[in-house]
Formats: C-alpha cells, structure tokens, sequence
C-alpha cells in the first residue's frame, strides 16, 4: 500500500509529461493539440487524487449518517476544468484550420519556413 | 490489497499505455481513436474514484465531442502526419525536468485516499454536511467587509434534502459564480468560433450555412 | 497676477507657438518673436530689481518632491545672460536663416519653436529650485536642441544629433540622474539650499562620488572625455551654434556645476573631498588638450568650438576649486565669455554668409572686405584672451585670485599655459584677415546684411562697456560667492 | 448524409432516447450525478447524430440555425438573470435562499434548477455551434 | 458624493464583472456594424464609472469583500477588491473604453462585416476575463477568468490573419504557450489545495502560515511563477509576445499591450505577497534573485532587440518585454518604495503603451503596414500620430515630465534603498537604450526625406487620433500632476507588503 501511495501521482506525471514532450517535440498541430489535451488530463487525475477518500462513497448524501463521502471539491473543480479544455481545444481547431487554408500545412516547421520564404504579409 | 487501488493500478497503466500509443502513432486519425479510448478509461477510473459526476462528463464530453471534433477537423486538415521532428534532446531535457520537479513537489502529499488529508478536513465537511455559514444581508454590510449571519438559522443543511447531489451543491450553490465562468468559458468558445471560422464553399448543395 | 518667475517661463512658451501660429506671414513671425524676447529681457531685469523673490511651484510628485522655481543671483546672472543675448541670436538668426536657407526656409517653424523651447529650458534651468526641477529643464534643453543641431538632415547631421543626444542623454541619465537619486535617498530632500545640504548625511567616500557623478553627469559643461558632443555639433547652423556656445547649452552646463558645487555640495565638502580634486585635475587637463586641439583645427568654427571647451573647463575648475575668489570668477566667467564667444561666433557666421568661407586659410585679407565683422571678431578674440580693455579680463583675473587664494598653483599654471596657447591660435586669424593680401581668385564680396551685422557689433561693444562697467554681472557673481 | 437505409433507421429511433435521456439528466442532476453539462452534450449529441443522418438541411428544418444562436446567449442570460433576480430581491449576487423567504432551502433548489438548465441550454447550444463551424457545413 | 448609489454600493464589485459580461453576451444579438461599437463603447462606459465608483468607495471604506450567494468565505467565492486591485481595474476599464472607441474604423476594414456581432462579443468577454482576475478572492475563480480571457485573445490575435496570415501561427503558438502557463497554474493551485484544502487567497494564506510540506509549497510557487511568466511575457518566456502584438488587429494589439500583461503581474503580485508566506514583505533569496535575474535580462534583451526591429509594432512589442522587466524588477525587490515604482508603472506604461499601439494602428491603417521603410518623413505625412509615438516614446525612455519618469523615479529609489545600486544602473542602462530605440524612430520620421511615390500628406482618421492622444496626453498630465496617483499607489504597496508583516 505504502509503495503505492503515491502512484497516481507518478501515474499523472508521466501522463502530463507524455503529453508535454508532444506539445514541443511534434510537429503536427493536431497532435500538439493532443499532447495539450493529455497534458490537462493529467492535472484531472492529480485533482481527483486528492478529493478520494478510502471507504468513501462518491457525495451524494443517504440518509445513512455513518456513511463517509469523497470530497466534492475537486470533482467540481475539475468539471470546470473539463469544459475549460474542451473549450481551448475547439478554439485551437479552429485556428488549426484556419492556418491550414492559408498555408495549406499543418507542419509548425513548414509552415515557419514558408513565413520565412516571404516577407511580404500573406494575403 | 484493496480492490479500488488494484483497479486504479491497472487502469491508470492501460491508460499510459493509450496515451503513449496516441502521441506515437502516425495516422493521426489512429491517434485521434486512442485519444478515444483514453478519455472511455479515464472516464472508468473516475468512476472507480467515486467520483461520478466527472466520469459521465468525461464520458461525454472527453471520449464524445471532443473526439466528434477532432474528427472533424481532421476532414478538414488532412490525417497525414509528416514523419520527421519526432525526436528532440532540448524537449526530453525540459520535459524529464520538469517531471522531476513535479514528483519532488508531490513527494509529500498525503497518502493515496488518506482521509486525514487536508484536503478532507477543512472545507470539504460543511460542503458534505451541507451546513454552510451564510452572511448577513447587504443592506447590513454598508462597511466594507460583511458579517457572519447567526449560525444555526438554516438546519437542516443548507437545502433541506432537496439537493442531495453535493456535487451539484458545490457547483451551482456554494460556487455558483465559477459555474457561471465556466459557462461563459463554453460561450466564449462558441463566439470565438463563430468569430474565427469562415464557411466553406457550398458543396453539393449540402452547406446552408450563411 | 502671474509670478514673475513664472512669466519668465511662460513667454518662451508663448515664443515656441507664434511661429505655428503665423506660418503664414513670416514677416508677423519674426517681429512677434522678437518682441517676445525683448520682453523676457524685461521680465529678467524686473526679477533682477525685485528685492524679495518667492518661491513658485508649478506641480508636486509627493508632498516633498516639487517641480518649483526659486530665483536666486546665480541663476539671474544666468539668466540674464541667456535673455539678453537671446535677442541679439534672434535678429541674427532672421538675417543668417534667410541669408543661407532662403526667405521661406522649410521646417522653419520647428527652428523657431525649438529655439524658444530651448531658451525655456534655460530660464527653468537658472530659476528651478530643487534638483529635481533642474533636471528636468536639462533634459528638456538636450531634446529640444537636437532638432537645432540636425537642422540640415544631411547624413552628417544626422551623425552629429547621434553623438549629441548619446553622449548628453547618456551622461546626464547614467550619472546625473543616478546621482541625484542617491542624493535624494541619503539626504531626503533635493532643496537648493547655499552652502549645500549633503553636509551631515553622506560619507567622504560618498561625497567624492557623488562629485564626480554630478560633474560628468552633466556633460553639457563638455569636460574630457565627454566633450565631443560641441565639436560634432557645428554642422549646425551658426546661430545654433551661438546658441548651444554662447547663450544656452554649454552654459547650461557649467551653471548646473556650479550650482551643484555651491548649493548641493557646498564649498567646504568640495575642498576636501579628493572627488573634486579627481574633477578639477580633469579639468585642467581638458582645458589644456583643448587649447593644443585648437590649435591643429583649421576650420573657424571647429578652432572656437575646442576654445569653448578650454574656456568652459575654466568655470569647472574655478567651481571644483570651490574658493571663494574662484567661484566669483567662474560665475562671472558665464557672462564674459558669452559675450566674447558669440561675438565670434556671429563674426565666422556673417563671413560665412556674405563670402561662403569656412576655413582659416581661406580669410586671408578679408579684413578689407568685411571691416566691421573683421575688428569685431578682434575684440572678442581679445576679450576671450581676457587682455584688458575687455570684460573677458575680470573673470579670468578672480579665477586665477582664487587659484592663487586655493594654493592650487598647477591649475594656475594651467590657466595661464592655455592662455598664451590661445593667444596662439586665435590672433593669427583676425592677423591674416588686417595684414596679409588675399589670393586673388576670391570672388569679390561686401560685408553680411545688416541683421546679421548690427548683433555681432553690439556684442562686440558689449565687450568693451563690460570692462568699464561690470556692474550688475558683478554685483550678481559676488553675490554667489 | 448517409446513404444506408439500415443505419438510418436505427439510428433515428435512437434519436429519441438520446434527448429524453439528456433531458433525464438534467432534471436529475441535483438528485443524482449529471447536470447542465452532460445533458448539454447528450442533447447535442442527438441532433448531431440526425444531422450525420438525414443531411444537415432536415436539422436546419428542426433546429433553425437563429434558434441556435438566440439560444447561445439565452443560456447565459438565465444563468446571471437569476443571480440579478436574487441581488434585486436585497440579497447577493445568485443566493438563490432570497427567492423564496418563506422557505428558503426550496428556493435554493429553485435556483439550482434555474442555474443547471441555463447551462444546459448554453453547451448545447454551442457544441453544436461549434461542430457546425468545424465541420463547415450547418447542422 | 456617491450618497445617492449608497443601496448600490456593496454590489460595486460584482456590477464591475456584471457589466461588461451582460454587454457580451447581448452583443450577438444587438447586431453588426456601428449598433454593434456602440454598443460595446456603451459597456465600457458603464464599466469604467464603475471602477470608478469602486475606487472611490475603497477610498473611504478601506478594501471590501463581496461574498457570492451569500456563502461565507472560504466556502464561498468571494470578491475581493482592495486599492491594488481597484486602481488596476480602472485603468483596464479605462484603457479598455477607450480603445473601444478607437476600434470603430480600423476593426471595419479588418474584421469581415458579417461577423461583427460575435467580434464585440469576444472582445467584450477579454475584459471581462480581465477585470474579474483582478477582484477575484479566490484561487480557482482567477483560473477561470484566466482562460476566459486567454480563450478570447487567442481569438482576437488570430483575427489578424485578414491583414497577415502570420497572425495565426502567431495565435496558434500563445495558444499552447498560454495554455501550458494556464495548466501550471492549475498545478500549483491543486498543490496548495493538497497542502490546505481551501482555495480563498487569506484562508490559503493563514493555513500556509501554519506551515505545510515545504517541498510542496516551493514547487507550487515554481509553477505559479512558470506559467504567470508566460501569461505576463517575463523574458526568457517572452517569445510569445513581440509576433502575437504585431500580427494581432491593430485596435486588439492596443488593448493587449494595455491591459493582458499588466493583469499577469498583478497575479504575481498577488500570490506572491498576499498568498504565500514571505519574511518581513520581502521574498527569499531564490525566488527573488531569479525574478531580478529575468527582468534584468528582459530590460537589457527588449531593449537591445527593441532597436533592432524591422517594424514599429515589432519595436513597441520588445519594450513592451522590457517594460515588463521593470516592472518585475520592482516586484522582486520588495521594497516599498520600488513596489510603488511598479504598480506606478503598471499604470502609467499601460497609459503609455495602449496609446503608442494605437499610433502604430494608425499608421496601419493608412499605409497599410508600419515597417520602418514605409516611415520616411512620416513627421510631416501624419504630423500628430508621429508627434504622439514621439511623446509616447520619451515616456519610455522616462523624460522627465512624462509618467515614466515618476515610475522610474520610484523604481530607483527603492532600489538603492534596497542596497542594490547596480540594479538601478541596470534600469539607467534600460532607460538609454530605450532613447536608442526611440530615436530610431524619430530619425526615420523626421530626417529621412520624403520619398516620392509615398503621398506627402495623409489624412489622419480623427475618430482614431483623439483616443490616441487621450492616452498619451494623460501620460503626459500624469508626468507633470502626478500626486494623486502617486499616494494612492504607495497606500497599495503599504498594503501589499504590509500584509506580509
């Protein structure tokens, strides 16, 4: 038990930092996004780490006094989070594909080269 | 050993396992589908974290719009990914770092379901007992800073049972105002949207957008 | 009613709009600017009579940190000199602007403004109160002058207004501005006050330091190395120069100085602090690299502008010294030396302008052709040696009192080494011009158009009456010590 | 628009049990777990669905594209609306306990309901916004 | 004065987040062209006589607190406004308004027409992101507004792409910049939750007084200060910053540059001093070394790279960085007076900024870019625009009579009070090199001729030109009146420090 009392945070570290090396290893937009998706997920975890509790039944309240729950807290917090990275993720599809119009690419390196290659503003 | 840990062990490794696969693979549609996966496991491990709420809006919104979304960008942006840049030393450095930073600072939370964790103790039981102190009215609270209404003057709980979803307490009652936020979060993505996309050509007929 | 003071802030102001006013009627534009100096004169000379003299705030930054004015001799002497010659550089300025650039010349609205603006600054300059106030005006003065100095936008220009603003600007923001900080956190307070307030409240240490920050801080008294600013800025036109020379800047910034040394540090700490000491040496030396410098330029302007710094250095040594006798002299020495230099100044203008000559070699003999200009470039030679029947004498005779007073025989050697070197290098010119005959390819010319003559002869005569009549700039000056 | 009949039929009796379901849970959230959110999803879900189905143009005939837009805002209009309620009746900004003095337990359901069926209608609203702008043609 | 709203004022700091949020949300359905910026001009308006109000009302009654639902803090979420936090939302509600009203001409040729209704919308919603971080009391709630706001600058920036396709990239990179910053925020804010269980900022503060995991508590400040440096573009984490200004629409580069920023630092101050446990006010060695080391380097960086641009808007975004640095610098020392010096220049480079933005809009607007080649004798083409970025440009280099003199005045004092002249050389070396990068401007303005194929003189749009000179003219009077300001600022660093006494 002892061992394992940290593992969800290990667990979330190596999920957030997967998604972190994403973000600034690849290349791709999307799977930056992805990476970026992972890396919220992580700090999911970490949160709903905190607010479990052993024995305890998820809150909503019985009529049974003895029974204890997992703290609400977190699990608010992290739906506000959900929605939060849902919303970021739309926005940067968006974008993604707005960039994809105008450099017909969803490679950052191409589509730098090619802000390179031309001075001029585009359109 | 204590059947919820066990589950959470195994889960939480298939769902490093899912991610990994997600960022590796090449087919970004294959990853977008893992991505899937990873949100459906996540949602599980929610649930066996008691923590419903957060599993059915995983379920939802992670493993369904957002994999309805990217889906959809992908028509639009093309599934290939070039294969290069898929390795870099400065990335790892700074992301080993930073994971080591992070396990450092977590070295000494509490114990994994500890229920004498901070956490549990200070604001979460008058949540959970649905006994919140409320303050005095405004018109009391002419100087700046409000007072403390007499306690006592709203047993049982805060709602009197009608409200027995805490989660639901916590998050249209107690903070309302993030709730609001969170929903403007959603509305501002809408506009952003509307603000950023142009619609494509007609094709077909289909599109009676605009 | 508006205090006097403050009059004599505003009509500048006023002076720096009429010509945006009246850019149609350049006729309008120059008389309204003329009588706009006239009455500055006024306004100076009443501050002057006035016995009492309040103190005028103009805005607070906190309750012990004003911009306000308080008159006090020093500044009067200044500004008395800087209003007065102002309207002898305006009339020339008319003459020598048209006489060059033509009746309508562009951007001559920015050239009459900026030269309001920089008269401006230099009334707040003599007049501020505090520190705070004066560093102000000294930047104001620096950016309101670069428009002056780049007047021509020929790349050359464009290269002297670099060197001007980099080294003023960043000379007076690296240690002026430094060292009135640390003045104002060691002492609280930035308050003029006579015989200077850092007495008490700072270290010897932090005494010397602080000197020598104020002193090159304040590079427009162009003291080694920072000098090179005054040589660059002659592409500027010659009543700029006057003005940057003779009437405003380069006094601007031997009277912070002396202000400095008398009213922040005051005289006792200056003796003996081996930061003044550092300074004055500096001094010395510039004042003698100069004169040698002088000697090698073959361009009139270029050989005034290295006299200048010699003689500009004279007033920082006699204000390091901090002896009596020699902070008079310094004092006195603004004064003098304006009226002589200008008169030199507007001289090599008006030979610019009515035959086209720059270089000393070219003058030869001129002295036929241009009578009037030519023996009024001698009397200001004259009066910049500070031989007698010439008010340069007065000056440079109290600063060599107190070198003598001070024991401080180097620089009286020094003082008198670079006088006999600009014996050397300024008489041979108005020589050549009287006596040796001018080769005869020289296209034949007359003397400048009045407006630019009538001024240089006024100073030049003012020379001459400041010898027999000190009076007031005396008074003033004696008043400092 | 697929072509299948199969699919269509299935799925359109799907429809149905969709949204009742969304609507279930949004009349449960305060009992059991769910809420404004996942009901949002579950209602947009089902009309992205029919639109996958039978084309765009049947859902524009259902669901007009003003409705939606109008809908968007009036999501979250209810939401501050109802806490603007409760600063008029002298209380602050969304106590909910100030609608109904006489018992305010009940009014702080009320405004709960309130709160939750703004959110609602707000993320339907938008997810289905947003897939129609993503996707580039109009549900 | 304000008797008459007296049954009012204890809403004040909800009407202040309440107001432009309700005139986001109508905006969609107010509609497109002129009713659209009119209706936003009016928001703005209502908001700022709200913080207006606001600041007076803290004035007499000292900082208040606004419980929401009536829940008692920390269960509930509360506002918590004190003068810090009053003035700094003035000036975004102001600089807000104003740029609003500038808006009108250049976001008509920017932003397609058919879209205007969800533009004014998401501009709308920036403030209100804006404005409640700056009152908000509790953790989590200033992460929401956070990536409120965030969200809808992505969105603004992006709309660049109609003059500059670059905007996009530009956009896209602050995204998953501005969303890692966002996440590390997220972290620290779960670390300290783990150490406290509560979220208000004076109950976190008394329960990591009590003590706590140290190792825990260091590596949330860590992340806080990782992804505030990244939010307020705190070099080296700056890079973000100079491509999304200048590709951003003119109007939204102003309000950026005016306000985003400035409410990053905010936070810092914030967390920093009222949040985590400090000695004596002041911050232990590591982490205040390390904020004076960035905004060393952010001054001299900008400021050498701020002359090196190709362009004014490229140019105004690296002083920006330095600016940023200044302020930082202040920040880090802690002491009263540099802390005044700071929040001074939070306001006063917010003044200043916005207003030079909004002169390189101008320029956009009618020559179509603000490359420096298109400059030459831009000083008699656009005589007021190029007078004002000179005014604007001296108030950078901190002349006196500008405001950035009185900021710096304060910066430097504190900072040879605090022992550290050589901090203080830093921010004189800062203030020459910034009269470098100015007068590169001035150069190409005043002394390079006009070349013929540019038209001699433009027609400068006045609906554009007063909001400019609004901003920089009020730089102007701060500079040479600046004594109000000045008391009101050194009472908010005395609160601010004092609160960790």
């Amino acid at each position: 038990m002892s061992i394992l009392g940290l593992f969800n945070h290990w667990a979330f570290v190596i999920i957030m930092m997967l998604g972190l090396y994403a973000i600034i290893a690849r290349n791709n937009m999307i799977k930056k996004i992805l990476g970026l998706a992972l890396f919220q997920t992580g700090i999911f975890l970490m949160y709903i780490t905190l607010g479990f509790k052993e024995g305890a039944a998820s809150p909503i309240l019985q009529h049974d006094p003895s029974i204890s729950y997992t703290n609400p807290l977190p699990q608010v917090l992290i739906l506000t989070a959900i929605v939060v990275s849902l919303s970021t993720m739309a926005v940067a599809l968006a974008i993604v594909i707005g960039i994809r119009e105008e450099y017909d690419s969803i490679e950052a390196d191409e589509v730098a080269h090619l802000d390179r290659q031309q001075r001029e503003p585009g359109c | 050993m204590d059947p919820v840990l066990l589950l959470d062990v195994i889960l939480l490794l298939l769902a490093v396992a899912a991610a990994y696969t997600a960022i590796t693979l090449r087919d970004l549609l294959g990853s977008v589908m893992m991505m899937g996966i990873y949100s459906l496991l996540l949602a599980v491990i929610w649930a066996d974290l008691f923590a419903m709420d957060v599993s059915i809006t995983e379920a939802s919104i992670g493993a369904g719009a957002s994999t309805i979304l990217l889906l959809m960008a992908l028509t639009r942006t093309g599934t290939r990914e070039r294969k290069s840049g898929d390795h870099s030393l400065p990335a790892l450095i700074v992301v080993v770092l930073t994971g080591l930073v992070l396990i450092h600072g977590t070295s000494e939370m509490p114990r994994f379901g500890d229920p004498e964790a901070p956490a549990h103790r200070h604001v979460a039981p008058q949540y959970l007992a649905q006994q919140v102190p409320k303050v005095a009215p405004p018109s009391e609270a002419m100087d700046s800073s409000p007072q403390p209404a007499p306690v006592g003057e709203d047993e049982p709980g805060n709602f009197g049972h009608h409200v027995p979803n805490t989660v639901t307490a916590v998050l249209a009652a107690y903070r309302g105002y993030d709730t609001m936020f969170e929903t403007v979060v959603i509305f501002s993505a809408g506009m952003c949207l509307l603000l950023l996309l142009r619609p494509l050509p007609r094709k077909r007929g289909e599109s009676i957008d605009e | 009613m508006i205090p006097l003071e403050l009059m004599a802030l505003i009509l500048p102001a006023v002076g720096a709009l009429l010509p945006w006013l009246f850019r149609r009627d350049p006729k309008l534009q120059g008389a309204s600017t003329l009588i706009i100096t006239v009455l500055l004169l006024i306004t100076v000379i009443q501050l002057v009579r006035a016995d009492e003299t309040s103190r005028v705030t103009l805005g607070a930054i906190t309750p012990t940190l004003e911009f306000a004015l308080q008159v006090d001799s020093l500044g009067l002497l200044f500004a008395l000199v800087a209003s007065g010659l102002w309207i002898l550089n305006s009339i020339y300025s008319l003459g020598y602007m048209h006489g060059v650039y033509g009746p309508r010349f562009e951007g001559e609205q920015r050239y009459w403004s900026c030269f309001s603006l920089a008269i401006v600054a230099a009334i707040g300059i003599a007049f501020s109160a505090n520190l705070l106030t004066l560093f102000l005006f000294y930047e104001l003065m620096t950016f309101s002058t670069w428009p002056l100095v780049t007047h021509s936008r020929s790349d050359e220009a464009k290269r002297s207004g670099r060197i001007y603003l980099g080294i003023l600007v960043g000379s007076s923001t690296l240690f002026l501005l430094s060292a009135i900080i640390w003045t104002w956190v060691l002492t609280g307070t930035l308050e003029f006050e006579a015989g200077g307030f850092l007495a008490g409240s700072a270290t010897a240490g932090q005494v010397s330091i602080l000197i020598m920050l104020f002193c090159f801080g304040s590079a427009k008294c162009a003291i080694f190395p920072l000098h090179q600013w005054l040589p660059n800025a002659m592409v500027a036109p010659t009543p700029v120069s006057a003005l940057l020379h003779a009437v405003a800047v380069v006094k601007a910034g031997v009277f912070t100085v002396l202000k400095i040394s008398t009213s922040v540090i005051g005289a006792d700490l200056m003796m003996s602090s081996w930061g003044a000491e550092v300074v004055a040496w500096t001094a010395a030396a510039t004042i003698l690299f100069a004169s040698l410098v002088a000697l090698t330029r073959q361009q009139l302007k270029a050989r005034l502008a290295y006299s200048t710094i010699g003689q500009l250095n004279y007033i920082v040594l006699g204000a390091v010294v901090a002896f009596p006798a020699a902070i008079e002299g310094a004092a006195l020495h603004i004064a003098m030396h304006a009226f002589g230099k200008i008169t030199l100044f507007f001289a090599a203008g008006a030979i610019f302008v009515a035959s086209g000559k720059t270089r000393i070699d070219q003058l030869a003999g001129i002295g036929k052709r241009m009578p009037w200009t030519m023996s009024a470039f001698l009397i200001g030679t004259l009066s910049v040696l500070g031989l007698p029947p010439l008010c340069g004498m007065w000056s440079k005779w109290l600063l060599a009192e107190g070198m003598i007073a001070a024991h401080q025989w180097a620089f009286l050697g020094a003082l008198i080494i670079s006088s006999l070197l600009s014996i050397a290098y300024l008489i041979p010119i108005s020589v050549q011009a009287f006596f040796a005959s001018e080769p005869d390819d020289t296209s034949p010319h007359g003397e400048a158009p009045w407006t630019c003559r009538i001024p240089l002869l006024v100073s030049a005569a003012a020379c001459l009456l400041l010898f027999w009549w000190p009076g007031i700039f005396a008074q003033l000056a004696g008043m400092v010590r | 628009m697929s072509e299948s009949v199969v699919l269509r039929t299935i799925g359109g009796m799907l429809i149905p049990y969709i949204l009742v379901y969304g609507i279930y849970v949004q009349m449960h959230g305060e009992v059991g777990p769910g809420g404004g959110f996942q009901a949002g999803v579950l209602v947009a879900a089902a009309f992205i669905l029919h639109s996958l189905l039978f084309g765009p143009t049947g859902t524009m005939r259902l669901l007009p594209r003003w409705f939606i837009d109008l809908s968007m805002s009036l999501g979250v209009l209810l939401y501050i609306g109802t806490g603007v309620v409760c600063l008029l009746q002298g209380g602050y900004f969304l106590e909910y306990s100030v609608l109904d003095r006489t018992d305010p337990a009940a009014a702080e359901a009320l405004g709960i309901t309130l709160v939750e069926a703004g959110v609602g209608l707000t993320v339907a609203s938008v997810i289905l916004t947003i897939v129609r702008k993503v996707q580039g043609v109009s549900p | 004065m304000l008797s008459f709203l007296s049954p009012w004022a204890p809403h004040f700091p909800i009407l202040l987040v309440l107001l432009p949020l309700l005139g986001a949300v109508l905006s969609p359905l107010i509609g497109r062209g002129d009713r659209g910026w009119a209706w936003a001009v009016m928001t703005m308006g209502a908001t700022t006589a709200v913080a207006m109000a606001l600041l007076l009302r803290i004035r007499e009654v000292g900082a208040v607190s606004y419980p929401l639902g009536g829940w008692q803090a920390p269960f509930g979420i509360e506002l918590y406004v004190d003068l810090l936090s009053a003035m700094i939302a003035l000036v975004v509600a102001a600089v807000g308004w104003v740029v609003t009203i500038y808006a009108r001409a250049s976001i008509r040729v920017e932003i397609p027409g058919d879209r205007l209704g969800a533009f004014w919308a998401v501009w709308l919603l920036a403030i209100t992101g804006l404005l409640g971080i700056l009152i908000s009391g509790d953790a989590f709630n200033v992460y929401v507004l956070l990536e409120i706001s965030s969200l809808t600058i992505y969105g603004l920036i992006a709309m660049g792409r109609s003059r500059d396709r670059k905007a996009l990239v530009s956009a896209f990179n602050y995204l998953i910049l501005g969303s890692i910053g966002a996440s590390f925020i997220l972290i620290a804010i779960g670390l300290l939750y783990a150490q406290t269980g509560t979220l208000n900022m004076a109950d976190l503060r008394l329960r990591l007084l009590e003590g706590g995991s140290e190792a825990t508590v260091n590596t949330a400040r860590a992340f806080l200060l990782a992804g505030l440096g990244l939010k307020m573009a705190l070099f080296p984490l700056h890079f973000w910053m100079p491509a999304a200004y200048s590709t951003a629409p003119s109007a939204v580069a102003g309000l950026l540059a005016a306000t985003a920023t400035k409410v990053g630092i905010y936070m810092a101050m914030r967390f920093l001093y009222s949040v985590f446990p400090t000695d004596q006010g002041t911050l232990t060695g590591a982490n205040a070394w390390i904020l004076c080391a960035c905004a060393g380097g952010a001054i001299l960086f900008g400021s050498a790279s701020a002359a090196r641009q190709p362009s004014l808007s490229l140019l105004l975004a690296y002083s920006s960085v330095a600016q940023v640095g200044y302020i930082v610098l202040g920040l880090a020392v802690g002491q009263i007076d540099a802390m005044t010096g700071s929040i001074l220049h939070i306001i006063f480079h917010a003044l200043m900024k916005g207003g030079l933005f909004l002169g390189a809009g101008i320029i956009i607007y009618r020559l179509g870019g603000n490359e420096f080649d298109r400059l030459a004798g831009l000083g008699r083409r656009m005589p007021w625009t190029s007078a004002a970025i000179v005014l604007g440009g001296l108030g950078m280099i901190g002349i006196p009579g500008t405001a950035g003199f009185i900021s710096k005045l304060h910066l430097l004092k504190g900072l040879f009070i605090a022992g550290q002249p050589l901090l203080a050389m830093l921010v004189l070396v800062g203030s020459v090199l910034a009269a470098i990068y100015t007068w590169r401007f001035v150069e190409v303005a005043y002394l390079r001729p006009v070349t013929d194929e540019d038209p001699v003189a433009v027609e400068e749009p006045p609906g554009m030109l007063w909001p400019m000179w609004l901003l920089i003219g009020s730089s102007v009077v701060f500079g040479l009146y600046p004594a109000t300001v000045v008391k009101l600022a050194t009472d908010a660093a005395r609160a601010l420090l004092g609160a960790t006494g």
